[in-house]
């Protein structure tokens, strides 16, 4: 097992413990945690790719990374401010409480 | 060309600007209207009499001033004025008789509210008829003519309140407008064939010899072109002059104001028609030469003329309208002066078309002023013992009546009836319109003396004729100037001194015939007229009328034929039963095919139309819309179906999307896609 | 190498799992950053030690702490009391899913031949050359992220704050 | 040449004069939209003389030529120019837009957008008028139907809904066949120009190209063209949709579609069927000329049955435009065999067209007093003694029928004249019957004058209020206009005489 399909194989167990946190937990502030996990998954997988890809030199990777960084950190600080708002207005955290979408 | 005939135009134009003073005036302006009316009619009458002494000069001349009045590609419509002696009788004639009755007029209608508009329209008829008389176009003439019928028709319907004079003046447009047709397609033929339509224009114009050459070929029915034409102009002349067949209209016209009788309808318009044919006489005269045609044009106008001469004398025999007499009177004398025509002799024509104007306006406006001062009372039977009330109108009026019946040697009538007698005796295609002019003789006699001792003599019969009055100096003086003219006029055309005839037909000297050579057909005429009057003295003088229902004596005697005449003979009738009804029928056949016919096309290709939408939108919703409709249904139901699948639920949605990651994902693997 | 590989990711999958399964939200927060932490050390371990100082900065460092704050603020009753899973069926279902999401991720990782193993490791990106990366090629990126940020920042204030206008504190 | 593009400027000022009243439409007080729209409606009459003065009747050509590329994949052009007939035209419609508008302006609901769409309805009108390739002239020809289907159905009487489909679907059904006809010539002819086809029809080649003379095509097309131009004249027997749509329609309307609308048929004979299809006019002549005796005659006739005086000056347009189609088919038949009275007939027509325009609308606006005076009415027995109490009134509508029965020193006459002496000269019987028709028309128009005005006061004529000064306005200049080309119509003749000596000498 090549160091890269270790890297990979390191990178979807946590995007599937992500994954698993955002279907099992009922608190939107774990699914929001969970989610963040997979976003950091795929972070290792630009890394990993940049590190063991053909053309490392380029530097693509890591500007990807600091990008995504930066998105995730935004969508973090409105995520956790919507979170607050429902709150607020429902008294509520729980996810499944939260059914405005239904058709 | 002289002065005379270049500022001929001036003639007509006076009265015309008179009119429009008048129909620009204001409604107080009486006087500003009558007082322009009579003075533009003294002007021309001054300048006619200015243009006889310039035609007189040269009486062979036809002095012309011609002009374009707008070009027309090839060649311009050419419009002119004419100078010769008969247009200049004409002219003094008309502009004369028209001042005195415009005179008269300021009397008699003084009481009418519409005063101004009547001498507004009495100025364009006179404007109109001098038109008619200057004219050196056949189209200008015809301008003038159909003018004049305009006046006229506006000038009988002028108490356009009466239902009656409304309806006649209508009547009277459209019987004329009838001849004028026949008129305008005689102009149309003659324009087409000469190219112009000026009667002189120094050799060129169509009365002249070299263009009345080019008519004397024959058409296929065997006239010649020249007859054709001069027939068609000859149906304008009986519209306007009430021949038959289209006489029917003048009595009719008697409904408009008597000074309207007497200008129009006695003395000058219905009189443009044997002008017309005195105008055109050439043309008439061209087929005279060809042996081989079935009729002359002149053969067709002697006949009528007589006929019409016969009748209108007969049918006033049985009338009691003072006007109507006249009226009938009228027909008949306008017959005679047709009978001249016919018969070869215009300058008789012309001689009593002049006397005629004189002493039958005369008449009319002496019947105006007894109707005036008997309050509007026409019927003579309601009359009677007016010679003491009104000894002037008694007097002129009596003069009127012997110049009309033809009394010997004093009165201008008699000379222009010897005159028609003599040339119709003289006739050699028939004696016919000789002996009917000869029966017309003793009726004439016979129906004035009627008029003169019921109207005149006897005692009054009725309120309105026991109070008549005679009227003021403005009414009575034209009658006594008229009445001067009827006797003194015979002077200008004796047998032994033709000075007329000479004039009209252009030779320099008079010369004159002993007057004993016509004596014996002269003496005749005296025995005839005496005949009528002595036959009328004896029927209505002798023993008069007592009361305004008492029978008329003749009518006792005959009742059927009075009753005839007294209709009309039924032409009236006659026409409404032919020409009218087919008139209504023309127009319900254009109106029903309209309607059904064309009309019923339209709707049923509309009809065609609107089905096949029918069927086509039939068809569209039940088979097309019907499955798009079904189509939308299932669509929508899918669609709800699916939003149930919108829980609304995070966790859910999360989950789809990685089982649909999983699947996409083992797809591309176990698919290898590679 | 392997084996510091080897260490860090197991370090890295116990915090996250932990965080994951931890009944007080609390620890989980705190396990978390501590995953956090560990990616950090990925990063150190393949050679981006820029992007591990910027994970540690913003994450380990800011949005810990926003996580934080957004548990305490939404707390209700006893700040100790657990979260439950309140539907085993939903978990059940949860962790099957992941279970499907890993065996075809590792299909796909595994069944993929991969032969890069023979390449040299790259010297490590400097900071400088992210830096002449960043205001050269990406500039027009590393603005709208700048605006994204902005635009976040405010975003997140006015959807947090309290409105309560006709309500004056008294 | 002129380098201002002096006609565009004349077809377009309506039309953006009409935008103008839209929008102003409630910006501004109703009186000043109303004399804004009449005195853009002027702007016709001032253009025209314009155009006039740059005028040489000597030119028998086309004048102040505006030509530019348009589609150029069809070889569509737009060609503008003019020449007398089309100067005639525009100048009439010069003067009976503006009076009409002026006229009727103050009675209508909705002042501003009956404005817009009358001027609309005039920008149409005057491109019909000087457009020279079919493209641009049959879009004017299909545009003028659309405000005058608006401007008779909003504002027309009870039955106009029904009159207005039928106008606008009759005429467009006429039209389609002349598309139809024009789209066959363009695939033979490669242009749609007409100054082009009636240079190719002259040489011969339009036939050929079309297929060789005799054989259907030539045949068919034509036929298409006529019935367009039939329909809108209209010819009898397809006149049945005018009587309704002038009598239901509202009477500034009426006016303008007797005064300039009706001409756009004449013109499209005079223009288009006329130089481009010689040889199968000349063919069809005599038939046709039997259909325009029938117009003349039958029309006349029905309109003595008529019991509402609209129908009956209706009926009296169709008989008045008959006499056109007339001489026109009479000069067609005859062809070279006399040039002085084709060239009478010719001039007749171009005269009869400006003279029926004014005499007409004259006559509509007469009834429109009398309709408007009397809520609405307009039968011929619902007045009676109008004359006692409206001199002026009963005055000038005489004026105008006795125009239009062609009395001497009236301007229909010498229009009328000229046609009878032309088609005299072609064809006597035709010329002999048609007198008939004269005739007929001089029965109704008096008896429309005797029952109306005649006879005591009646009906509705009890009362009468006679001509307020703004009605004054709008006939004295139509009145004027009659005298003088009565007595003077050198003024239109002269405009039209070299082009009328030039088509008579150019005649097969």
């Amino acid at each position: 097992m090549s160091p890269l399909q270790l890297c990979l194989v390191l990178s979807s167990l946590l995007f599937c413990v992500g994954l698993a946190g955002a279907l099992a937990r009922s608190n939107t502030i774990l699914v929001l945690l969970g989610i963040e996990l997979m976003l950091n998954a795929a972070n290792l997988n630009f890394i990993a790719f940049w590190r063991y890809g053909p053309q490392p030199a380029a530097g693509l990777g890591v500007i990807f990374v600091l990008f995504a960084i930066a998105v995730a950190a935004a969508e973090a600080a409105v995520g956790l401010a919507l979170v607050i708002a429902i709150h607020r207005h429902r008294k509520t955290v729980r996810l499944q409480d939260s059914t405005a979408l239904k058709g | 060309m002289t002065l005379a005939v270049q500022h001929l135009w001036l003639i007509p134009a006076l009265p015309l600007a008179a009119a429009a003073v008048g129909a620009l005036a204001p409604r107080s302006g009486r006087t500003l209207a009558a007082g322009a009316a009579i003075g533009a009619m003294a002007g021309s009458f001054i300048l006619a009499c200015l243009a006889l002494a310039g035609a007189l000069a040269d009486p062979a001349a036809h002095q012309v001033f011609n002009f374009a009045w707008f070009d027309l590609g090839f060649g311009a419509l050419r419009l002119g004025f004419l100078l010769d002696p008969l247009t200049a009788f004409m002219c003094v004639m008309v502009a004369f008789v028209s001042l005195l009755i415009f005179i008269f007029s300021t009397g008699y209608m003084k009481e009418d509210a519409n005063y101004k508009q009547f001498f507004c329209f009495l100025s364009l008829f006179a404007a109109a008829m001098l038109g008619l008389v200057v004219a050196n176009s056949l189209l200008l003439l015809f301008v003038c003519w159909e003018l004049v019928g305009l006046a006229s028709y506006l000038l009988i319907g002028f108490w356009f309140h009466k239902p009656s004079a409304a309806a006649a003046a209508k009547k009277a447009f459209i019987t004329t407008r009838i001849g004028d047709l026949g008129f305008l397609l005689g102009l149309l033929w003659l324009q087409d064939n000469q190219g112009t339509l000026l009667f002189y224009d120094g050799g060129a114009g169509f009365l002249e010899a070299a263009a009345l050459a080019n008519l004397s070929h024959l058409l296929p029915c065997g006239l010649a072109v020249s007859t054709a034409i001069g027939l068609l102009i000859f149906c304008g002349a009986v519209g306007k002059s009430g021949q038959f067949p289209l006489h029917v209209w003048l009595p009719d016209a008697m409904e408009g104001p008597t000074p309207v009788s007497a200008l129009i309808h006695a003395a000058t318009m219905v009189a443009a028609g044997v002008f017309l044919i005195a105008r055109v006489y050439p043309l008439m005269t061209a087929d005279q030469a060809l042996a081989n045609v079935p009729v002359h044009a002149l053969t067709v106008v002697a006949f009528i003329g007589a006929f019409t001469a016969l009748l209108g004398a007969l049918i006033a025999v049985a009338q009691n309208d003072i006007k109507r007499i006249l009226a009938f009177s009228t027909v008949s004398q306008l017959g005679y002066m047709m009978l001249a025509l016919g018969v070869g002799s215009w300058v008789a024509a012309i001689f009593h078309l002049l006397t005629h104007a004189f002493f039958k306006a005369l008449l009319f406006l002496g019947a105006g002023s007894v109707i005036h001062a008997a309050h509007h009372e026409q019927d003579i039977r309601a009359l009677g013992g007016l010679s003491k009330k009104m000894k002037v109108t008694y007097l002129t009026f009596a003069l009127g009546t012997m110049a009309l019946v033809g009394v010997p040697l004093l009165f201008s009538g008699f000379w222009s009836k010897e005159a028609i007698l003599h040339a119709a005796h003289g006739w050699r295609v028939s004696h016919l319109p000789f002996y009917a002019a000869v029966l017309g003789v003793v009726l004439t006699a016979f129906y004035n003396t009627r008029l003169m001792a019921e109207t005149f003599f006897g005692s009054p019969r009725s309120e309105n004729a026991a109070h008549a009055r005679e009227n003021g100096p403005a009414m009575t003086l034209p009658l006594v100037i008229l009445a001067a003219c009827a006797v003194l006029l015979s002077l200008v055309n004796l047998p032994s001194y033709p000075w007329l005839a000479a004039k009209l037909l252009g030779e320099q000297e008079v010369r004159g015939h002993p007057i004993f050579e016509g004596a014996g057909l002269m003496g005749l005429s005296v025995v005839l007229v005496a005949l009528g009057v002595g036959l009328g003295w004896a029927l209505y003088g002798r023993s008069l009328r007592a009361n305004s229902a008492a029978k008329d004596p003749l009518a006792v005697r005959a009742p059927g034929v009075i009753a005839a005449l007294a209709n009309r003979l039924g032409f009236d009738e006659l026409y409404a039963a032919t020409v009218g009804r087919l008139n209504a029928a023309l127009a319900t056949l254009a109106d029903v095919l309209d309607r059904f016919v064309w009309g019923g096309a339209v709707d049923f290709l509309a009809a065609l139309g609107q089905f096949t939408g029918l069927v086509t939108r039939e068809t569209d919703e039940r088979t097309l819309n019907g499955g798009f409709d079904t189509t939308s249904d299932k669509l929508r139901g899918a669609g709800q179906a699916y939003s149930q699948a919108q829980t609304g639920e995070a966790h859910g949605y999360l989950r789809t999307l990685a089982l649909g990651f999983v699947i996409l994902l083992l797809l591309v693997v176990l698919g290898g896609a590679r | 190498m392997t084996l510091a590989l080897l260490l860090i990711g197991f370090l890295l999958l116990a915090a996250a799992g932990a965080a994951m399964l931890s009944r007080n939200l609390i620890h989980s927060a705190l396990l978390l950053t501590g995953a956090w932490a560990g990616i950090a050390g990925f990063y150190l371990w393949a050679g981006a030690e820029f992007v591990a100082f910027a994970q540690v900065l913003v994450y380990v460092g800011a949005v810990s702490m926003i996580v934080l704050f957004a548990v305490l603020l939404t707390r209700q009753g006893a700040t100790t009391a657990p979260v439950e899973f309140d539907s085993f069926r939903r978990a059940a279902a949860g962790i099957i899913t992941a279970g499907g999401v890993m065996g075809v991720l590792f299909g796909a990782i595994l069944g993929t031949p991969m032969d890069v193993t023979s390449a040299p490791p790259p010297a490590s990106i400097t900071v400088r050359q992210i830096g002449a990366q960043l205001m050269g090629p990406h500039a027009a990126a590393l603005l709208i992220v700048g605006v994204l940020l902005t635009v976040a920042l405010l975003g997140a204030i006015v959807i947090a704050a309290v409105d309560k206008p006709d309500d004056p504190a008294p | 040449m002129s380098p201002w593009p002096l006609l565009s400027t004349l077809v377009f000022t309506p039309w953006i004069g009409a935008l103008l009243v839209f929008v102003l439409r409630r910006r501004a007080p109703d009186s000043v939209v109303r004399g804004l729209t009449v005195l853009i409606s002027l702007s016709t009459l001032a253009l025209g003389a314009c155009a006039l003065a740059h005028f040489d009747p000597a030119v028998t050509g086309m004048q102040l030529v505006e030509q530019h590329a348009w589609i150029s994949a069809l070889n569509v052009r737009y060609h503008l120019g003019l020449d007398g007939l089309s100067l005639v035209l525009v100048l009439l419609t010069g003067i009976i837009s503006p009076v009409a508008l002026f006229g009727t302006l103050r009675g209508v609901r909705c002042p501003a957008v009956y404005g817009a769409l009358f001027l609309l309805l005039q920008g149409s009108a005057l491109g019909v008028f000087v457009a020279l390739d079919f493209f641009p002239w049959f879009v004017f020809w299909e545009l003028s139907l659309v405000p005058a289907f608006f401007l008779m159905k909003l504002w027309g009487g009870p039955g106009a809904g029904r009159a207005a489909y039928q106008f606008v679907i009759y005429t467009i059904g006429g039209s389609a066949f002349m598309l139809l006809g024009f789209a066959a010539l363009y695939t033979a002819a490669g242009t749609f120009d007409f100054v082009e086809l009636a240079a190719l029809a002259r040489d011969g080649s339009l036939a050929a190209k079309l297929g060789g003379p005799g054989a259907f095509w030539p045949q068919a097309v034509f036929l298409g063209v006529l019935l367009g131009l039939a329909v809108k004249v209209p010819l009898f027997p397809f006149h049945t949709w005018l009587p309704p749509a002038y009598a239901e329609a509202p009477v500034g309307a009426s006016m303008f579609l007797t005064g300039v609308m009706s001409k756009m048929g004449v013109y499209g004979f005079l223009r288009i069927l006329w130089p481009i299809f010689p040889a199968p006019l000349q063919a069809a002549a005599t038939p046709l000329l039997w259909l325009a005796l029938g117009g003349v005659v039958l029309g006349a006739f029905a309109a003595m049955k008529q019991a509402d005086l609209k129908r009956m000056v209706a009926y009296s347009s169709v008989n008045h435009l008959s006499y056109c189609l007339l001489a026109l088919f009479a000069v067609a038949a005859a062809g070279r065999t006399n040039p002085a009275a084709s060239a009478a007939a010719l001039s007749g027509t171009i005269l009869q067209l400006f003279n029926h325009g004014l005499s007409a609308a004259a006559l509509f606006y007469c009834v429109g007093v009398l309709e408007q005076r009397s809520n609405g009415r307009r039968g011929l027995g619902d007045f009676g003694g109008v004359r006692s109490a409206a001199p002026f009134f009963a005055g000038f509508c005489g004026l105008a029928l006795f125009s239009s029965l062609g009395l001497p020193g009236l301007n229909g006459f010498v229009g009328e004249f000229l046609i009878f002496r032309g088609v005299f000269g072609l064809a006597p019987w035709a010329a002999s019957v048609a007198t008939l028709g004269l005739l007929a028309t001089a029965i109704f128009l008096l008896t429309f004058w005797q029952r109306v005005f005649h006879g005591p006061a009646a009906g509705a004529g009890v009362n009468f209020r006679d001509l307020d000064a703004g009605e004054l306005v709008t006939l004295l200049p139509l009145i004027v206009l009659m005298f003088v080309l009565g007595l003077y119509p050198q003024l239109l003749a002269g405009l039209i005489n070299p082009l009328v000596t030039a088509w008579a000498g150019s005649l097969p």
